[in-house]
C-alpha cells in the first residue's frame, strides 16, 4: 500500500501536538515549575477539547488542588473532556461534570459521590464508558484509554521536577507511565518544593509541570477501624472465619476487604487464633493496606510480610520502624503501588474475604443500591478466581479439589469468602431474592447489573449463623439451600428447606458454631487484642499516631 | 419591674441596703424586726465561675459574720434570675461544675448552721444555674412572671425527634417536661407562686416562718399530683 | 477460653461494673428489674423503657466493707436522670443515713437530666445533691467513680463534685455542659466537639486529676477502680467522717478562687498540664496512668 | 413501640428456685432480656416490647426456634428492644438463659 504523497503519514503527531502544548504552557511556567496562581491559565493552555484527562483521585490520595483549579478554567476552552480515573471521590469531580466540561467518564469507584453521579446519568448530562475494576482501568490506560493529560499528586518535588510520592504512591506510577510514554502531559501538584528529595519515585523527565498546592493534598484515613465499634456478632463471625476457614485450609496468603468484620478477624489473631495454635500457620503474607487493626498481629509475630495498595494516615512511623514487614524505601517511608498490589492480590493470594450489602440465591453479591452508581474498586480483582494462576499452594489445591471432584486434571482455585451479618441495622436483609443491582442497571441504562463478586467465584459465606462451603455443593439446589442455611431470619433464610439444610449440615457443607466447637457466648469483646484506638497506639509502642477523630484521650 | 422596684416591694423603700452589680447582688434587708441577708443574680445571669465565687463568698461571709457576732443566724434570701450556666470552653476547663458544687455546699453549710434559706425566682430559672443555689434552698417561691425550665419545647423536639405539636399536646396534662413555674409547683419544687396582686412583703415573711430544713419536695409533688413516683420509689429503695 | 485481660470499666454495662467491683455475689439489689418500675414518662412519649430505668441500686460488700452502691447505665438514654431513676438514687442515699455503710458508691455515667422528663430530672438532681450532703452530714462518705462513655455531666457533674472522693479513669470525663451543647450554642470556634483530643484535654480524667478535681486517676479496668476504692474504705473506716465546717469550706473557696485567677484565660488542658510540671505536652495524653500519677506527684 | 406476648407450651422445668436475671441494655440496636420463673411449669411466656414495629413474623420465628432449641418451661421472658438485629436478639437470649440457669 502506498501512502499518498500529498498526505504523508505523520508518525509523531502525538509528540508534535505535545510540543505545541508545552510551547503554549511555557508562558505560565519557569522550566517545569508553575506558580500556584498560574495553574488555571496553564491548564487552559495545555488541555485541548476532547482530551482524555486523568485526575489522580484514588480512594485515599487526591489531586484536590488541581481538581479545584480545573473547575476555574474557561468552559469554552476546556470542554468535552473524557475523564478516566480510578475514583470519583471529591465533589469537584462532579462539579466539573455539572459545569458541562465533561462528556464521558470511565472509572472504578465513586463512593461518596455515587448518588450525584447517578442523578447526572439519569439527566443525560454524562455518559459512562464503563465501570471498571482498578486493574482493568489501569490496563486500559495502556491499551485504548491512554490519558493525554494526567493531573497527579505527590508529596514533594525538587527544583528539577523529580517527584517524591512517599508512602501514598498508590496509582501514580501507573498513570504517569501510561501518559508520559505516549507523549502525554503530566502535571503534578506537590505539597512542597525542596532542594533534595528523600527518594525519587517519578523521574523529572516523565513530568511536564509541577505546582505547589496551597494546602497539602487530602488523604482520607479510609482503612482505620476503631475497635471500640466492633460488635459481639462481628467477633462471633470472626471466630467462625478463623476456625472454619483459615485454620481449615491453612491460609497463609490473603487479602482482607475494608470493614469491621475483617478488622475483627485481624484483632482475634493474637488471641483466639493464637490459642488455637495457629500462629505461623495462617495469615503470614498479605496484600493489604496498613490497617491499624493489624498492629497487634504484627507485634505478636503472626505476620511476615505486607504489601500495600496505599498507605494509611498515622501509620507512617510504625511502618518505617517495621521494614521487615512492609515495603519501605531507603528513605524509611513506605512505597505503595496500587497496580502491583492488585495484581499480587489477584495472583498470589489464596483467599479474599470481604463484606457486602446483598447476596442473592446464586451467591452473587453487590454493594450497589438504587440511586447510587458506586462501582467496586479493587474487590472484584481480589474476589475472583485467578484463572491464569499456575503455581500451587495447599489451600489453593484443596479448594480446587473440593470444587471440581469430577475433573481429571488437578487444578486449584482461589478461596473467596463473603462475611456478613444476616440483617444490617434497620433490619435490612443481607440475603435477597434479587439484587438491587438489577433495578439500578435498568434505571441507569447499564449493560449489566453491577455485581461485585459473581456467585461462581464465591466459595464460602460466613454469617453469625455459621459458614457455608459452596464448593462442596453438587447441585444448584444444594447451593441455594446452603446459602439459605446461613441466612438466618431473613425472608431468604426463613424460606429454607429445613430437612435439606440438616442434610447439608451432616455433610459439613453448612456448619453452625456448635458444629465447629464454638460457644457463641465466648464471643465477647475481651477477645479483641485491642479494644480501642488507644490500645493500638500502645501495641505499636507509641509509633502509631491516629488521626484526631479516632481519639478519646 | 426593675430590681430596685422589686426590692422596694419586698422590703419597703429604705428597708434594704443591697449592692447591685451587673449580674450579681448582695446585701441585707429588714423583715419586720429582723435582718435578712440577700444574695442573688439578676438580668438573666449566665452563671460562670466568677459569679459562682461571688455567690459562695457572700454566703460564707454571712455565716462567718453571724458566728462572729454570736447572734442568731440570719435568714438568707436567694434572688434567682439565671438563664443557666455559662457556656464556654474556658469555664468547662476550670470545672464549672466544681464551682456550682461549692455554691451548693455553702448553702448546705448555711442550713446546717441554722440559717433559713428561701429562693425567690424573679426572672428565669434554668437548668444548672437553678441547681447551684435556687433549688438548694429550704423553700422556693416564684413571682408570677417567673420562667422555670430546662429546655423549651422546640429545642426538645429537635433533640428527641418527637414532633413539637405532640409535645404541646402531652404537656397539657403532664408537668414533667414543659417549661413553667406552675409545672414545678405541681411537682413540689416550687413551694409557692405569688400572685401579682399579693403583698409580696407579707408573702416573703410568711415563707420565712414556714421554711423547713428537711427536703420534702417529693412528698409535696405527690400531694399536688405532679410527681407520683419519686416519693414512693425513694421510699421503696430507702427501706426495702 | 481463658481470659486474663482486665475488664474495661468503660465498656462494661452498669451491672457488669457492679458485679466485678464488689465482692463476688454480694450485690443485693433494691427495686430490682422484676418490679418493672419503668419510666411512665418515656412510655407516654412512645420511647423505649428499661426495667431498671437506667440505674441499679443496692447493697454489697467490698473487701468485706459494707457499702451501698448505685450504677448508672450510660447506654440507656445516656444515663440521664428521670423521675424514677433519680428517686432510686435519693432513696439509696437516705438508706445510707439509716444503715450507715462504710460508704455509698456512685458509679456515675450520665449526661445529666433526661430531656423526656426534664423537669422531673432537674428536681431529682437537686434532691440527689441534697441527699449526698445529708448523707455526708450523717457521717457516711460518698465516693464517685467516673469512667463510662457518658462521663459525669450536667447535674450529675455537680453531684459528682459533692462527693468525698472522685475516682476517674483517663477515659472518664467530668464537666457541666457537654462540648456538643457549647458548640451548638456558641459555635465551633468556641468548642469543636469533634476534636476529640481537645474534648479530653478540657474534661478528661487526666486534666481533672491535674486540677485536683479527681482525687484518683486509675487505669480503665474495674480491678483498678476496686483497689483504690478498697484503700479508701480502709482509710475512711479508720476515723469518723468530719462534716465540712466553715473553715474547710472556706479553704475550698480559696482553692477555687486561686484556680480561677491562675488560669484566668486558659482554654486548653495543655495549660493545666504545663502548670502541673509536665514538659512534653504532646506526650501527656499517651502517658500510662502510673507514669502520669508519678510525674504529677513528683511535681507537687 | 410495638407490644405483643407469645406463649409456648414446652417441656416442664426440672429445677425450682431460679432467681430472675437481666441481660443486655436498652440502647440503639440492643435489647434487655429479663428471665424469671413462671408458675405454670410447662409454659414459656415471652413478652416483647420493641421500638421497631412491623417485624412480628421474624420475632415469632426466632422465638419459637429459641424455645424449641432450649425447651424452657416455667419461664417468663420479658424483652425491651431498641431495634436489635435478630443476631443480637439471639445472642442476648442465649446469654440471659445461660445466666438464669447457672445462677439458680
Amino acid at each position: 500500500m502506498n501512502q499518498s504523497s500529498e498526505n504523508p503519514v505523520m508518525w509523531d503527531a502525538l509528540s508534535r501536538n505535545s510540543t505545541a502544548r508545552l510551547e503554549r504552557g511555557a508562558a505560565f511556567a519557569r522550566g517545569r515549575e508553575v506558580a500556584t496562581e498560574d495553574i488555571t491559565r496553564l491548564l487552559e493552555a495545555v488541555i485541548e477539547p476532547g482530551d482524555r484527562v486523568c485526575i489522580e483521585g484514588n480512594n485515599q490520595k487526591q489531586a484536590d488542588f488541581l481538581s479545584r483549579s480545573l473547575l476555574k478554567t474557561d468552559p469554552s476552552r476546556v470542554r468535552d473532556l473524557h475523564l478516566l480515573q480510578s475514583v470519583l471521590a471529591l465533589p469537584e469531580h462532579l462539579d466539573i461534570i455539572e459545569r458541562g466540561q465533561v462528556s464521558r467518564i470511565d472509572f472504578s469507584f465513586s463512593g461518596p459521590q455515587a448518588g450525584r453521579l447517578a442523578a447526572l446519568v439519569e439527566q443525560g448530562r454524562i455518559t459512562i464508558g464503563a465501570i471498571h475494576t482498578y486493574l482493568e482501568l489501569f490496563s486500559r490506560y495502556f491499551i485504548d484509554l491512554t490519558p493525554r493529560v494526567a493531573l497527579i499528586a505527590a508529596q514533594a518535588a525538587d527544583r528539577e521536577g523529580n517527584l517524591y510520592t512517599g508512602p501514598n504512591t498508590e496509582d501514580t506510577p501507573a498513570i504517569v507511565e501510561a501518559t508520559a510514554f505516549k507523549s502525554g502531559i503530566v502535571i503534578a501538584q506537590v505539597n512542597e518544593v525542596v532542594d533534595k528529595l528523600p527518594r525519587v519515585d517519578i523521574p523529572a523527565d516523565w513530568v511536564s509541570y509541577f505546582v505547589k498546592a496551597p494546602t497539602p493534598h487530602h488523604i482520607e484515613p479510609l482503612f482505620t477501624r476503631d475497635p471500640a465499634h466492633i460488635t459481639e456478632i462481628q467477633i462471633l463471625m470472626a471466630m467462625i472465619a478463623i476456625k472454619g476457614l483459615y485454620a481449615e485450609y491453612g491460609i497463609t496468603r490473603l487479602n482482607h476487604g475494608i470493614g469491621f468484620d475483617t478488622a475483627a478477624i485481624e484483632l482475634l489473631l493474637p488471641t483466639y487464633a493464637a490459642e488455637l495454635g495457629l500462629k505461623g500457620k495462617i495469615c503470614t503474607h498479605w496484600a493489604l493496606n496498613p490497617h491499624p487493626t493489624l498492629i497487634p498481629a504484627i507485634e505478636a509475630g503472626f505476620v511476615k510480610s505486607v504489601h500495600s495498595f496505599g498507605s494509611e494516615v498515622g501509620m507512617e512511623r510504625y511502618i518505617s520502624a517495621r521494614p521487615d514487614i512492609f515495603f519501605v524505601g531507603n528513605d524509611g517511608s513506605m512505597r505503595s503501588n496500587r497496580a502491583f498490589s492488585q495484581a499480587a492480590g489477584h495472583y498470589a493470594c489464596d483467599l479474599f474475604i470481604g463484606s457486602t450489602l446483598q447476596i442473592d440465591l446464586e451467591g452473587n453479591s453487590s454493594t450497589a443500591t438504587k440511586g447510587r452508581i458506586s462501582g467496586f474498586g479493587g474487590a472484584p480483582n481480589m474476589g475472583s478466581d485467578a484463572r491464569g494462576r499456575r503455581h500451587a499452594s495447599p489451600a489453593w489445591l484443596r479448594a480446587g479439589r473440593e470444587g471440581s471432584r469430577n475433573r481429571a486434571m488437578p487444578r486449584g482455585r482461589k478461596l473467596v469468602a463473603q462475611i456478613v451479618e444476616t440483617n444490617r441495622e434497620q433490619m435490612q436483609p443481607a440475603f435477597v431474592e434479587r439484587l438491587d443491582a438489577w433495578e439500578l442497571a435498568e434505571s441507569a441504562g447499564m449493560e449489566l447489573p453491577p455485581v461485585m463478586i459473581y456467585g461462581d467465584d464465591i466459595t464460602h459465606i460466613i454469617t453469625e449463623e455459621g459458614i457455608s462451603n459452596l464448593l462442596l455443593c453438587e447441585t444448584a439446589e444444594e447451593r441455594e439451600q446452603a446459602i439459605r442455611g446461613v441466612a438466618g431470619y431473613t425472608a431468604v433464610g426463613m424460606g429454607r428447606d429445613r430437612r435439606m439444610v440438616e442434610n447439608l449440615r451432616d455433610r459439613g457443607i453448612v456448619r453452625y458454631p456448635e458444629d465447629l466447637g464454638i460457644n457463641k457466648r465466648d464471643a465477647n469483646r475481651d477477645l479483641l487484642a485491642a479494644r480501642n484506638i488507644k490500645d493500638l497506639v500502645h501495641a505499636s509502642g507509641g509509633l502509631y499516631s491516629p488521626p484526631r477523630q479516632f481519639r478519646n484521650w | 419591674m426593675n430590681i430596685n422596684g422589686l426590692l422596694d416591694r419586698l422590703f419597703g423603700p429604705g428597708g434594704h441596703s443591697i449592692n447591685i452589680g451587673d449580674n450579681f447582688l448582695h446585701g441585707s434587708a429588714v423583715m419586720g424586726d429582723r435582718q435578712v441577708a440577700v444574695i442573688g443574680t439578676h438580668e438573666h445571669a449566665a452563671i460562670d465561675t466568677a459569679l459562682a465565687l461571688e455567690v459562695s463568698a457572700s454566703i460564707l461571709r454571712v455565716i462567718r459574720d453571724d458566728l462572729g457576732r454570736g447572734c442568731s443566724p440570719r435568714p438568707v434570701i436567694f434572688m434567682v434570675d439565671t438563664q443557666g450556666q455559662a457556656l464556654s470552653r474556658h469555664e468547662e476547663l476550670l470545672c464549672l461544675n466544681g464551682y456550682f458544687a461549692h455554691v451548693a455546699q455553702c448553702v448546705d453549710l448555711a442550713r446546717r448552721n441554722g440559717h433559713r434559706t428561701i429562693s425567690l425566682i424573679h426572672g428565669e430559672a434554668v437548668s444548672g444555674g437553678f441547681l447551684a443555689f435556687g433549688l438548694m434552698a429550704d423553700r422556693v417561691c416564684a413571682l408570677p412572671e417567673a420562667q422555670v425550665r430546662v429546655m423549651d419545647l422546640k429545642a426538645m423536639s429537635r433533640i428527641t425527634k418527637i414532633p413539637y405539636d405532640r409535645l404541646v399536646d402531652l404537656s397539657a396534662d403532664s408537668p414533667v417536661f414543659a417549661p413553667g413555674a406552675e409545672n414545678y409547683w405541681r411537682m413540689g419544687a416550687v413551694h409557692e407562686i405569688w400572685s401579682a396582686e399579693a403583698d409580696w412583703r407579707s408573702c416573703l415573711g410568711a415563707a420565712l416562718e414556714i421554711a423547713d430544713a428537711g427536703d420534702k419536695r417529693a412528698l409535696l409533688g405527690l400531694e399536688r399530683g405532679g410527681r407520683l413516683h419519686a416519693a414512693p420509689i425513694a421510699q421503696l429503695v430507702a427501706s426495702a | 477460653m481463658t481470659n486474663v485481660r482486665p475488664t474495661s470499666f468503660f465498656e462494661a454495662t452498669a451491672r457488669g461494673r457492679v458485679a466485678k467491683l464488689v465482692d463476688a455475689g454480694s450485690f443485693r439489689e433494691f427495686c430490682p428489674p422484676r418490679l418493672r418500675r419503668t419510666s411512665p414518662h418515656l412510655a407516654r412519649l412512645n420511647a423505649p423503657v428499661a426495667f431498671d430505668d437506667g440505674v441499679a441500686v443496692g447493697s454489697a460488700t467490698l473487701e468485706g466493707y459494707k457499702i451501698l452502691i448505685a450504677a448508672q447505665e450510660g447506654k440507656f438514654n445516656g444515663g440521664a436522670v428521670g423521675e424514677v431513676h433519680g428517686a432510686k438514687l435519693v432513696g439509696l442515699l437516705d438508706r445510707g443515713i439509716r444503715e450507715r455503710p462504710a460508704a455509698v458508691l456512685l458509679l456515675v455515667d450520665s449526661g445529666g437530666v433526661r430531656l423526656h422528663e426534664a423537669n422531673a430530672g432537674l428536681i431529682a438532681i437537686s434532691e440527689i445533691m441534697r441527699g449526698v450532703l445529708r448523707t455526708q452530714a450523717a457521717g457516711v462518705p460518698v465516693f464517685a467513680l467516673v469512667g463510662g462513655a457518658c462521663g459525669a455531666f450536667g447535674g450529675m457533674g455537680i453531684v459528682t463534685r459533692l462527693c468525698n472522693e472522685i475516682i476517674m479513669s483517663e477515659e472518664g470525663r467530668l464537666g457541666l455542659s457537654g462540648p456538643e451543647v457549647i458548640e451548638t450554642v456558641k459555635g465551633v470556634e468556641e468548642f469543636d466537639s469533634r476534636d476529640r483530643p481537645l474534648v479530653w484535654r478540657v474534661t478528661g480524667g487526666k486534666v481533672r486529676r491535674a486540677l485536683g478535681e479527681a482525687t484518683y486517676l486509675v487505669d480503665d479496668d474495674i480491678d483498678s477502680f476496686r483497689s483504690v476504692t478498697a484503700e479508701l474504705l480502709c482509710r475512711y473506716g479508720a476515723k469518723p467522717l468530719a462534716v465540712a465546717d466553715i473553715d474547710e469550706v472556706t479553704a475550698e473557696h480559696a482553692r477555687l478562687a486561686e484556680r480561677a485567677g491562675r488560669f484566668a484565660t486558659a482554654r486548653d488542658g495543655r495549660e493545666i498540664f504545663q502548670a502541673s510540671g509536665f514538659v512534653d505536652l504532646d506526650e501527656v495524653s499517651l502517658l500510662p496512668v502510673a507514669k502520669f500519677n508519678q510525674q504529677l506527684l513528683e511535681y507537687i | 413501640m410495638e407490644h405483643f406476648t407469645l406463649s409456648y407450651t414446652t417441656t416442664p422445668r426440672l429445677q425450682e428456685g431460679h432467681l430472675p436475671r437481666l441481660c443486655g441494655v436498652v440502647a440503639s440496636g440492643n435489647l434487655e432480656v429479663l428471665v424469671e420463673p413462671l408458675d405454670a411449669a410447662d409454659l414459656c411466656l415471652i413478652e416483647v416490647n420493641t421500638s421497631a414495629p412491623g417485624f412480628r413474623v421474624i420475632w415469632e420465628a426466632l422465638l419459637s426456634d429459641f424455645v424449641e432449641r432450649n425447651q424452657v418451661g416455667g419461664v417468663q421472658i420479658s424483652i425491651n428492644d431498641a431495634g436489635a438485629t435478630p443476631a443480637v436478639v439471639g445472642l442476648r437470649l442465649d446469654q440471659a438463659l445461660d445466666a438464669y440457669r447457672s445462677g439458680l
